[in-house]
């Protein structure tokens, strides 16, 4: 096997606003740095930044203060967010909004006065989202695009990282191994540094929204280094996923929280609204307790023909939803469902990742040389993300990753020997599944994404996590028996899919093991077993990490550092919706 | 191109041609449909022609028109139907609108000479 | 015209540049025979007793409605080039029938006048 | 349970047709046609796709003929019993369904495409009137996803390799908007340059093929009236 060879001062995996940002910084801290962009898809065009459609949480208006967002950002964690990332998230953010609209060029939807304008978004106490229509992560990343191919950035597009590389004196991370998946090649780049930013993403669930480049790689990479994952269990369903049956990748896809807002009903298989018997806000209840409401009913079968709930929106006047939402009811129009005057068939789906590698403030690792940022991280949101944190999450610390590793790479003038053996070892891995007879490998992805659904998913107690665990070391055992087809390896959409599915089925474990260590529920982590919050001031975080083949799972005390329980650094009610928008307006 | 707008400049002059000879060319459609409705000899239509000095002016103004314009637009077709070199259209261009120039000033001359002084 | 080219604004273009080729071709023996009334009234004689054959004729028709097709259809170019759009979607398709209908019309009054 | 046959484009430039079979579903978009044959009957056939919801533009392919985003269109749509799938049309092949888009990207740069203000982060956003005509001009260029559909429907583009095609000028077009935008003169000379505004004739494709129902047409006659302002001198830009 031949492994092409090359050198970089820094290297950033993707090229969401995590990636993307970094590279700006990088360059801007220092021009004449060498920095290389690494994406599975093409630079900007894959990942959930882009697909961010609510927009960005910013405390700018008068009234509102970076305060006041934190303590939004920690109830609606439930506690279990470092406080110390939530306040530098809520904080940077401020000066972030700026940077985009003021240097890089985003042009964010105004006020009549000409400011920017704020809207709500569930789980505020004040309207500070900004955004652009409802598509707002196209503005941010077309805009963050240009300046990046602007800015003298070397792109490896449509390369897969497969394996950080550590240096072969154990001093830190030498470099990473990617496939160059248009021509099969294995390719090892050098590096000073390494940006961890490849986004997460839950999509090893039956129904999901990201973009389906993300599967976990980045945290499968992190595991391989001996990294904890911390929250894993925290994983964030959407209650309106569109529903278009099984062979369909339109199924999953995020209909707007905003038409809850704007007072859509959700209707069961038997005709009925049904959310005012789960609680008294009704559809317009956060992301979680839709979520639960809606499962609830699949699981008594009062389902819709393709086994879900209807979102209803034709009472408000089908012309006056088409004029609201006319990106949400040109989607569904597509795909051949009418929103504005009928009934949609919709369910909850996993979209957003609350957990990942431990980082630091300044977004370096355990791991000397090695960086992350973006969805991949853990520990700023804690058990719930509010709508708007996510981007500012990305961008907020994708930015400083990029001043963190010039300033790190500053003076440093050699590469560390890479560990020739881990070299061997990646490709050896990646090479296994050429070794063995084809197989379904769908088959196996469309086994997974029920036995996540179902055992680890919306609702979750012991016996079902005990046995979604078992189920999942089966896959683990059956992936390995199972090869691709072919000899040829230049653009092969199997052998990317066999590698998904290790990534995949390896953090589905890690998310199973986490589930079973939190006993008690909070946000997005919900056990049947559990149903109480527990003692906030004996909040813990879960943190898995690898031991050879084995997973271990450590629960460690959350650090009130800012602020304890029972404290609040603002005068009212934090976590609370403004009171205009009850439910708010969100993603 | 030496200047950068020079594309741009060639763009603009074909338009501008084209705005000037409107009314002339929807002129000279009413001329011919009229034309087609009543005798016409050599003498008759070099009888007319050649008693107005103001059509001098009008058909030498539409010839020099017509020759920037037709040869601008048969630059674009060059480039990018036949696929010629920029240079190979440009000099192309240039000598069809000489060609056109002096073939379309020969027949003003013809029409009209007798009005010229 | 295949697939994504089904539209008028491209019939339109299609049209404009070819009436804008065959009048481009026809230009110089326009100005030739023009230019026959230089060395002798009776060659230009010759040469419109010429163009009464009927297959010149014919020729003739095509040309006046191709002149008139180009004019309308440069026309509709410069409107969208240079006049404010009314709305996001101002291709003008109407135009594009609208100038057909006209250069026939136009057509049609030429052979009328040619015939009676 | 009725199939549909669908004949997708195999190699790169050489290449041929290859027919499948699929089952027709109830839902199903041309994307979820191509996922069904990779995942069934050929692992290794190749495509490109990412949000899968019309966000990301990048599986733009040929649908009978047409240029088209995959993952937003209904087969039903199509109202065809064959379907035949096709790399997108102007851009290098790389594989199968599967072209290299650096170029069509590149070409955006070229267009003038970074915005510069004399504002930095420490400032607060400029004012802007959401009423106003500049900045209703720019917003209606603006949701542009590069998804190449119109760069592949223009016949300009495949006939004159300089021109920088719709995509890119339509966000030219959005950047002389902005007001905010200190660099126009730049952007506008691209605009005006040799593959500039000046080469289109209005074809129209761009705008009949744009999935988002953008009018590059329009933004591209734009940039054509205020080079002529510009040329003659009394333009503010
Ligand atoms: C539909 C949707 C709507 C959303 N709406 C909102 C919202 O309104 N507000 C909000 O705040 N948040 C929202 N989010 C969440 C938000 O999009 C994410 O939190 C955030 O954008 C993640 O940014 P990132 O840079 O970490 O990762 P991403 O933007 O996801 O980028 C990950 C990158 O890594 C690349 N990559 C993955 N694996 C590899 C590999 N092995 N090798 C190389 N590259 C790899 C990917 O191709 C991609 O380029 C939404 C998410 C979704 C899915
Ligand atoms: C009033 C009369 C005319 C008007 C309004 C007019 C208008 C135009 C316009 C606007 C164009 C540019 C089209 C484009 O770039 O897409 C054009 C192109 C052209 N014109 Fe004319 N024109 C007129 C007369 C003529 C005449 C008399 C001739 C030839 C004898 C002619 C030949 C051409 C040619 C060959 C082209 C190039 C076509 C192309 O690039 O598609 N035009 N005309
Ligand atoms: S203008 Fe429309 S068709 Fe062209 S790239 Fe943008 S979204 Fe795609
Ligand atoms: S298709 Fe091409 S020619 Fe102009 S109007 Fe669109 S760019
Ligand atoms: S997959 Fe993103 S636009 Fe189609």
């Amino acid at each position: 096997m031949t492994i092409e060879t090359g050198k970089t001062d820094i290297l950033i995996i993707g090229t969401g606003g995590a990636g993307l940002f970094a590279a700006l910084h990088a360059k801007q801290a220092n021009p004449d740095l060498d920095v290389t962009l690494a994406v599975k898809g093409l630079v900007g065009k894959c990942g959930c930044t882009r697909m961010v459609q609510g927009g960005y949480n910013v405390a700018l208006a008068a009234g509102d203060s970076v305060e006041r967002h934190f303590m939004d950002t920690i109830v609606g964690g439930k506690w279990l967010p470092n406080q110390e990332l939530a306040w530098r998230l809520c904080e940077k953010a401020v000066e972030r909004v700026n940077e985009l609209e003021n240097e890089v060029g985003c042009f964010f939807d105004r006020n009549p006065d000409g400011s920017l304008h704020q809207k709500a978004f569930a789980g505020q106490s004040f309207d500070r989202t900004v955004h652009k229509s409802d598509l707002t992560g196209i503005e941010i990343i077309n805009r963050l695009m240009e300046k990046v191919w602007a800015a003298q950035v070397n792109k490896l597009e449509e390369h897969r990282a497969i394996r950080l590389i550590r240096a072969a004196d154990g001093s830190g991370l030498a470099g990473a191994m990617l496939i160059d998946m248009r021509s099969g090649c294995y390719r090892y780049v050098a590096a000073k540094a390494i940006l961890l930013a490849t986004g997460a993403g839950p999509t090893m669930y039956r129904y999901h929204t990201p973009s389906g480049d993300k599967t976990c790689d980045g945290l499968n990479m992190a595991l391989d280094l001996g990294l904890g994952l911390r929250d894993m269990e925290m994983v964030q369903f959407h209650p309106t996923g569109l529903l278009g049956g099984p062979d369909t990748r339109m199924t999953g896809t995020v209909l707007e929280e905003g038409l809850r807002g704007a007072g859509g009903h959700l209707v069961n298989g038997d005709g009925e609204r049904f959310m005012f018997g789960y609680h008294e806000a009704g559809e317009r209840a956060t992301r979680d307790i839709v979520s639960r409401g809606i499962y609830q009913e699949m699981r008594e079968g009062r389902t819709t023909p393709m086994g879900g709930v209807y979102i209803s929106m034709a009472h408000l006047g089908p012309d006056h939803v088409a004029e609201r939402f006319p990106g949400m009811v040109k989607r569904c129009r597509d795909c051949g469902f009418d929103l504005a005057g009928g009934m949609v068939e919709v369910v909850p789906t996993a979209h957003y990742m609350m957990g990942g590698v431990s980082f630091s403030a300044d977004t370096s690792t355990e791991i000397d040389g090695l960086f992350a940022a973006g969805e991949d991280c853990g520990g700023v949101h804690g058990a719930n993300r509010l709508g708007g944190n996510g981007v500012a999450n990305s961008t907020v610390f994708g930015g400083i990753a990029g001043d963190s590793m010039a300033a790190y790479v500053k003076g440093r003038k050699t590469w560390r020997d890479a560990d020739q053996t881990e070299i061997d070892r990646a490709v050896a891995e990646s090479e296994y599944p050429f070794s063995k007879p084809s197989g379904d490998l769908h088959g196996l992805r469309e086994a997974l994404a029920h036995t996540m659904w179902d055992d680890v998913g919306v609702m979750r107690d012991a016996a079902g996590l005990e046995r979604g665990m078992k189920t999942l070391t089966g896959y683990t055992k059956a992936l390995m028996d199972m090869g691709v087809s072919g000899d040829h390896r230049a653009f092969h959409m199997g052998w990317h899919e066999w590698l998904n599915l290790k990534s995949l089925t390896r953090i589905s474990e890690v998310i199973a093991l986490a589930a079973m260590g939190r006993e008690n529920s909070r946000g997005a982590h919900y056990r049947e077993d559990f149903p109480d919050t527990g003692a906030l001031e004996e909040s813990a975080n879960t943190v898995v990490y690898a031991k050879g083949d084995q997973l271990e799972l450590h629960l460690e005390p959350v650090d009130f550092s800012i602020v304890k329980p029972g404290e609040s650094l603002i005068e009212d009610m934090a976590g609370m919706p403004t009171p205009m928008v009850a439910g708010g307006v969100s993603l | 191109m030496s200047n950068p707008m020079f594309e741009m400049r060639l763009y603009l002059l074909q338009r501008l041609t084209a705005i000037l000879m409107l009314p002339m060319v929807i002129g000279h459609l009413a001329t011919i449909l009229y034309a087609t409705r009543s005798e016409l000899t050599a003498a008759s239509i070099l009888e007319r022609t050649q008693s107005s000095p103001w059509l001098v002016v009008f058909y030498t103004a539409f010839v020099v028109l017509v020759s920037i314009h037709a040869p601008l637009g048969l630059r674009k077709i060059m480039g990018e139907w036949l696929r010629f070199s920029p240079k190979l259209a440009n000099r192309i261009s240039v000598l069809l609108c000489l060609g056109f120039l002096g073939l379309g000033l020969r027949g003003v001359w013809a029409l009209t000479g007798a009005a010229m002084p | 015209m295949t697939g994504f080219r089904i539209n008028l604004s491209y019939l339109a273009f299609m049209l404009h540049r070819c009436s804008g080729l065959a009048l481009v071709c026809f230009l110089p023996f326009h100005f030739l025979v023009l230019g026959l009334g230089l060395e002798d009234a009776a060659a230009l004689d010759e040469m419109l007793v010429f163009t009464q054959q009927p297959l010149v004729k014919f020729g003739e028709w095509v040309l006046v409605v191709l002149f008139s097709l180009h004019l309308l259809l440069g026309l509709r170019v410069l409107v969208m080039e240079w006049a404010p759009w009314p709305h996001q979607g101002g291709l003008r398709s109407g135009w594009v029938i609208l100038a057909g209908l006209i250069a026939l019309a136009l057509g049609w009054l030429f052979l009328d006048g040619v015939i009676s | 349970m009725p199939h549909l046959t669908v004949r997708i484009w195999r190699g790169a430039d050489e290449g041929e047709y290859q027919s499948f079979s699929v089952p027709m579903r109830e839902n199903q978009t041309v994307l979820d046609v191509v996922s069904e044959v990779q995942r069934s009957q050929d692992q290794s056939l190749s495509y490109r796709f990412a949000c899968r919801v019309g966000v990301c533009g990048s599986c733009a392919m040929m649908v009978n003929g047409k240029p088209r985003w995959t993952c937003r269109t209904h087969i039903r749509s199509l109202k065809s019993g064959v379907v035949t799938i096709a790399p997108l049309r102007n851009m290098p092949r790389i594989k199968d369904l599967v072209t290299d888009m650096s170029g069509f990207i590149d070409k955006w740069g070229k267009a003038g495409n970074v915005f510069e203000s004399e504002r930095d982060r420490r400032d607060a956003p400029v004012a802007v009137d959401p009423s106003s005509p500049r900045r209703k001009a720019a917003d209606a260029a603006i949701e542009c996803i590069n998804c190449g559909v119109c760069h592949a429907a223009c016949d300009v583009v495949s006939w004159n390799d300089s021109y920088l095609g719709p995509a890119a000028l339509n966000r030219a077009w959005s950047l002389v908007n902005d007001e905010r935008h200190s660099r126009k003169k730049e952007t506008m000379a691209a605009a005006m340059g040799d593959g500039g505004c000046g080469n289109c004739h209005s074809q129209g494709n761009c705008m009949a093929a744009c999935p988002i129902g953008l009018s590059p047409t329009r933004s591209i006659a734009g940039l054509k009236k205020m080079s002529l302002m510009s040329l003659l001198g009394g333009s503010d830009v």
